[in-house]
């Protein structure tokens, strides 16, 4: 009960703030609607029982990267997108199509998922920081090593990109 | 384990840091590092072979394996890198090493002045290593490893003044002519493949030896003439042995390691060691034989009239090796393997000798510029002395035992075969006198400064010369006994004499013509202008095989291949490809709007249709 | 029910105190600055202006509400909110004591006990970022802009440090709790030396405590780090377009955040609510003896008073004191009060140290700021996580 | 009205709705949206979608794997939003624009 009023909570956030990602126009409102959106579904991972992931959530995504993303925003002061004179059918069959499909997709998932015991809280527990570590630091050792150095390299093709040279 | 992974991986590692860094290096280093390797090389081996036992008196009589990793693992096919040594690569192992290093030192002095110096000896220890994988080698695929890059190395070295046409004409050929020898080979190691279900030298011999003596050519003698076109390849022997006097092309120490002492002598051992296939087809054993005595025969002749000093001892190896492939070929395998020996030594210090004369030279290869150098450079001189003995087969040096075992094996045989064997032995001593005494006696006919060769290259070659004339006292068919079983049996005391006799007639003629007089040849020559024009142009055999092989060959792939397949066929149809697919891309072109958006709209319409397909399955 | 009664409870009291204490930080700030620059400070307002912080508040509840025509008004309003509530939410996962026993009923002294509580703080630090980055943004003013750009980016940089640096003593502590962290932290090496991190080894422990109190400096944008509001520069940086109770919020989000993070280097570093040493050698009377020299003073000065109406105030606040002093004589009291005495002790001495800083230090330029960011800071806090790593691994069994 | 009951435990299928929801309002995103930097967070809700579902199924499974799963796609997001970022200053430092169709340089 509890869980089911709270997941519909979080669920109606994270759409809206989604929908409005994609309504707004203006870079930095969509930004904060994404963050928003990331928001809600760190809590949604605390209730499938991801502390870590949550907390990862909010350090990584909503705490860096977005960051990132508004200090880029506000860094070129980017405006508004301009209007174009936008053809008609995307409009006015764009939303009912893309709810169509979603619709499909949800009956896809209803019949092919097999049914399972639904999700509470507390009810997964391998989530915590140690098993995280463990199977991260044992099982997914060299995933884990190959995606550092792949960091670096972003750095670095970041740092590149964007030093003075490039005119 | 006796660590045998260290001996061929030394000259590797020599490879390695000279091939990689010696452009850096100085001459002092790339020397350390080369001769160092092999010379490492050559003490491991005795090492290891004193721990197993080799020179005590029951040593090695079983081999002893060593199982590194498993290299290919298909079905029953089972192809593992293992190293083993018994007494028949004992001997092999101390031939190539022991050689090795001493022609190592001596090209230290005789390479001094050339460029690429550490490209050589680069190269040479390459062919150090793969020489002893091939000696190793406990399977025939490790062994074909060997072979191939021997091959490849003397390839190199052959056409090592790559700037010159004919080197690298030369090195064409070399490596061309193997490539047949190689294809028999390949097909043997497939039919033995299939036969035995393995590669792996003890179960294939273990089972070749329970079975039945072909009597009637079956797939045992299909596999040992397969093997045998393979050792024709490496081993210089009719047909396919015209390679190896152009590999004279190659720098000397070169000649003398690759083309006479060593790798030439792999097709032998490689007999030798598959004997036991070859022991259940009599039909192969003859025709080892018949190729062995044709090819001493012939090379023999051929180099009775060579005027290129280099050219004569290339000749006497090919006919040479025929007499080991007598010897293989009439059962007496450890005759074949003492003849081996033997052999390297004195070849290798002919060759050296010559060496050391054209160096003396500055590079003069032609007798008839020679002549009178005995006073100029006595060393050389003296052990050239002492290898022309040997190969002459007079008694008590070295070249004389395993002749004989030899001749004596021959004898039992076939007669016939017996008597042109000493035929060719007389002629053998008859040419190679030749050489010497138109190099040494009479006047000089040249216009260089003869120096003597410095240290670093009369040392080896005085060990050399020690080793040919001493080195038949090393009873090598007692140590391999073993393995190959002696032939008992009486003989009539003149086989062991008249080879000797021959060698001295031989002996006596050269001094004859050469040295009391000098004009006389010339007037043989004109009096059998045919043959001696036949016997110069070495029975135009290079000829005969340019105008049946090559040339159809090159103008079969001109015309046929490129003219019509290439040009016509394949490039039509890639064209036409082209063509379509520019046709087609000229309508699809319009998908493409440059815009990822529309790019990204594509992907997603293909998504969405996935979706609902899978939605429709999961439904039905 | 009761849980969420309890909750509540508990919630209210933390919320009455922490803004009461955020007001008088402020007064202390003020005091301490004056001193420093040997002023007097506030002192109209009530005895020694203690009542100063509650006429500031009167003053800017009472303040016309500015609204500037050319801002962005829905993020202009919400900057101030998504700073203040991340500031003080954070407060949440902050244990301040042991546990409190009364009959069969406890409750840890705690709004709530995450056992990922610094993750949690952390995050909560990174998101309130976007306070002041939309603040600078949507006030649509060029020194604004700059300011919400500087403090994002320094609070991007110095993230990276801070984490590193509390790294280090959670791998000695092994959990990421502030209940065990402090627990873990109990007893004594030899006896008497406290277990406290700063005190463990590896002795680069007191590297970490340094690193992250920078890195703290950096975060709350306090001065030397404080380029986001630098008056000289910016004239006030991100909060220049606001006004009256908005501005406030920035300010108490500031101090909010300063004492966020007091507390955890107090619960990380300093051992929480371990006392200093060992009680068998007195350290239970620490408190009593200080308030009751505190009262003991107050009536010294009493005797000859530099105002005439000190003769009526200081003798109340010796009595007051004394009174404290007695109340940590009571057994069941004490066992409550002794740790969160501690436990404020420590905390109190970093906010001072913070004011300290601001009276003493100059302020950095932004370059600087960031190159001592990534050249200094960051590769320093990679060293000194690896040896305590190294060390942990070696050390542990 | 008909009154509604919600079950005493959520039904994973809703996460995967719901995570099927967020990533087709990516797609959308990324599709209507002309600015790069709006497109770039439409790419960045379809990750988030796709980690939702890992950790619902991690859930399913009571297995961490989905975590670590969603932790690595997070670590790349982040190399990917800071290259893909410094590339987006470098357009609008060469061409002034963020309209993902001025910068169509690759047609024809």
């Amino acid at each position: 009960m509890v869980d089911a009023i709270l997941f519909l909570l979080f669920a109606a956030i994270a759409v809206v703030c989604a929908i409005n990602l994609v309504v707004q126009t203006h870079p930095i409102s969509s930004a904060l609607s994404l963050v928003g959106v990331m928001g809600a579904l760190a809590l949604i991972y605390l209730q499938l029982g991801g502390e870590f992931i949550a907390a990862a959530q909010l350090i990584v995504y909503a705490g860096a990267i977005m960051v990132l993303f508004i200090f880029v925003i506000m860094l070129l002061n980017a405006g508004k997108e301009r209007k174009l004179p936008r053809r008609l059918w995307v409009t006015y069959a764009g939303v009912p199509l893309l709810a169509g499909f979603i619709g499909v997709a949800a009956f896809v998932i209803e019949r092919m998922l097999p049914p399972s015991p639904g999700a509470k809280f507390g009810a997964m527990t391998h989530g915590n920081p140690q098993e995280i570590g463990r199977s991260l630091f044992q099982v997914y050792l060299l995933p884990f090593e190959v995606t550092s150095v792949l960091i670096l390299i972003a750095i670095l093709g970041a740092v590149v990109l964007a030093s003075k040279e490039v005119e | 384990m006796q660590q045998l992974w260290l001996i061929p991986l030394l000259p590797l590692a020599g490879f390695a840091l000279n091939g990689l860094f010696g452009r850096r290096f100085s001459k002092t280093v790339i020397n350390a590092i080369a001769v160092g390797s092999v010379l490492l090389a050559f003490l491991w081996v005795l090492k290891s072979l004193n721990s197993l036992g080799a020179f005590s008196g029951g040593g090695l009589e079983v081999p002893h394996v060593e199982h590194y990793f498993t290299w290919i693992q298909s079905g029953v096919l089972n192809i593992s890198v293992d190293f083993a040594v018994d007494r028949l690569t004992a001997v092999m192992l101390l031939i190539v090493t022991g050689i090795g290093t001493l022609i190592h030192i001596y090209a230290v002095g005789y390479m001094a002045h050339e460029s690429g110096y550490y490209r050589f000896f680069a190269y040479l220890n390459l062919f150090m290593f793969f020489m002893l994988t091939l000696v190793l080698a406990q399977n025939f695929l490790l062994l074909f490893v060997g072979w191939e890059g021997v091959g490849l190395c003397s390839y190199l070295l052959i056409g090592f003044y790559f700037s010159e046409k004919f080197a690298t004409d030369a090195g064409n050929k070399a490596f061309i002519v193997n490539r047949i020898g190689d294809f028999g080979f390949s097909l043997a190691i497939f039919l033995i493949a299939i036969h035995f279900g393995s590669l792996d030298f003890g179960s294939v011999f273990s089972q070749a030896k329970n079975l039945p003596i072909e009597t009637s050519p079956g797939w045992i003698t299909a596999i040992a003439l397969l093997l045998l076109v393979g050792a024709t390849g490496k081993s210089a022997q009719i047909p396919l042995y015209v390679w190896l006097p152009d590999a004279m092309a190659g720098p000397t120490p070169v000649s003398a390691l690759i083309h006479a002492a060593t790798m030439v002598t792999a097709g032998v051992y490689m007999v030798a060691r598959s004997s036991s296939i070859f022991l259940h087809s009599p039909m192969a054993l003859e025709i080892v034989t018949i190729i062995g005595i044709a090819t001493a025969f012939f090379a023999a002749t051929i180099g009775l009239v060579q005027n290129d000093i280099k050219k004569v001892f290339a000749y006497s190896t090919v006919s040479q090796l025929g007499y080991m492939f007598v010897g293989l070929g009439t059962g007496a395998f450890s005759a074949g393997i003492f003849h081996v020996m033997t052999h390297a030594f004195f070849k290798a210090l002919l060759f050296l000798g010559a060496g050391s004369v054209i160096h003396a030279l500055s590079g003069e290869q032609d007798l008839r510029q020679m002549g009178g150098l005995a006073r100029k450079i006595p060393i050389t001189c003296v052990v050239l002395l002492c290898a022309s003995l040997a190969i002459a087969g007079v008694p008590g040096t070295s070249g004389y035992f395993s002749k004989d075992l030899i001749l004596e094996s021959a004898y039992q045989y076939a007669p016939w075969i017996y008597w042109v064997g000493v035929l060719t032995a007389g002629m053998t001593a008859f040419y190679v006198f030749r050489a010497f005494f138109m190099a040494f006696t009479g006047e000089y006919r040249g216009n260089k400064h003869p120096h003597e060769s410095p240290f670093v290259m009369w040392g080896p070659l005085a060990v050399l010369a020690a080793l040919s004339l001493g080195g038949g006292f090393i009873n090598i068919p007692k140590y391999l006994e073993p393995m190959f079983p002696l032939s008992e049996g009486t003989l009539p005391g003149f086989v062991a004499l008249t080879p000797a006799v021959f060698g001295f007639a031989g002996i006596g003629l050269a001094y004859i013509l050469y040295v009391l007089a000098p004009g006389l040849p010339e007037s043989i020559a004109n009096a059998f202008r045919p043959v001696y024009t036949l016997l110069y142009n070495k029975y135009f055999v290079d000829e005969a095989y340019d105008s049946a092989v090559v040339n159809p060959t090159i103008d079969g792939s001109r015309s046929l291949l490129w003219r019509t397949i290439d040009a016509g066929a394949i490039d039509g149809t890639v064209n036409g490809v082209g063509k379509t697919a520019r046709s087609i891309g000229g309508v699809l072109r319009h998908l493409q709007s440059g815009y990822i958006r529309s790019y990204a709209g594509w992907v997603v319409a293909g998504a969405i249709l996935v979706v609902i397909v899978m939605g429709l399955k999961g439904v039905m | 029910m009761n849980f969420f009664i309890v909750s509540l409870i508990k919630s209210a009291l933390v919320a009455f105190v922490l803004l009461t204490a955020l007001a008088y930080i402020q007064w202390v700030e003020r005091k301490v600055l004056a001193h420093i620059q040997l002023r007097v400070g506030p002192r109209r307002v009530g005895p020694h202006g203690l009542l100063q912080p509650l006429a500031d508040v009167i003053k800017l509840l009472t303040k016309e509400d500015i609204l500037p025509s050319h801002v962005n008004k829905f993020f202009y309003f919400l900057a101030p909110f998504i700073a203040v509530m991340f500031a003080l939410i954070s407060i949440a996962v902050i244990p301040f004591g042991t546990e409190i026993k009364i009959g069969s009923f406890s409750t840890p002294m705690q709004l709530t006990d995450l056992n990922i509580g610094v993750l949690f703080i952390l995050g909560l630090s990174g998101i309130g970022v976007y306070g002041v980055a939309l603040a600078g943004w949507a006030s649509n003013n060029k020194y604004a802009l700059i300011g919400g750009l500087r403090s994002s980016a320094q609070m991007i940089s110095y993230e990276l440090p801070m984490a590193m640096a509390i790294a280090a003593p959670l791998l000695m502590l092994n959990s990421l709790s502030f209940r065990e962290l402090v627990d873990g932290q109990g007893g004594f090496f030899l006896g008497f030396i406290p277990r406290w991190s700063i005190f463990q080894l590896p002795f680069p422990q007191i590297v970490s405590f340094l690193i992250f109190l920078i890195a703290a400096f950096a975060e709350t944008n306090r001065v030397p780090f404080d380029l986001p509001e630098a008056e000289n520069e910016l004239v006030a940086g991100f909060h220049v377009e606001y006004g009256s109770m908005k501005f406030a919020a920035f300010f108490m989000a500031e101090y909010a955040n300063m004492v966020t993070v007091s507390c955890v280097a107090a619960l990380l570093f300093l051992g929480g609510w371990q006392p200093l040493w060992p009680v068998e050698y007195g350290s239970g009377f620490v408190p009593t003896i200080i308030f009751g020299i505190a009262g003991l003073i107050c009536f010294s000065h009493a005797l000859n008073p530099a105002r005439p109406f000190d003769r009526i105030t200081l003798p109340v606040f010796g009595v007051v004191f004394l009174g404290i002093a007695g109340i940590f004589l009571i057994p069941i009291a004490a066992t409550i009060l002794l740790p969160l005495f501690w436990f404020l002790a420590k905390v109190g001495i970093i906010l001072f140290i913070y004011i300290w800083i601001r009276g003493t230090l100059p302020r950095f330029r932004y370059d600087q700021l960031m190159n001592f960011a990534w050249t200094v800071l960051f590769p320093l806090a990679i060293i000194n996580l690896f040896v305590t790593a190294l060390t942990v691994a070696l050390t542990s069994k | 009205m008909p009154e509604i009951s919600l079950p005493q435990s959520v039904p994973l299928t809703w996460y995967l709705i719901l995570s099927a929801i967020l990533f087709t309002l990516g797609v959308a995103g990324f599709l209507f949206r002309r600015n790069v930097i709006t497109v770039f967070m439409s790419i960045e809700l379809m990750l988030n979608a796709v980690n939702l579902s890992f950790v619902t199924f991690s859930y399913k499974y009571k297995q961490v794997d989905g975590h670590i799963f969603s932790f690595f796609v997070m670590v790349v997001a982040a190399a990917e939003a800071a290259v893909g970022l410094a590339i987006i200053l470098t357009i609008f430092k060469n061409r002034q624009t963020l309209e993902i169709d001025e910068v169509s340089s690759l047609k024809n």
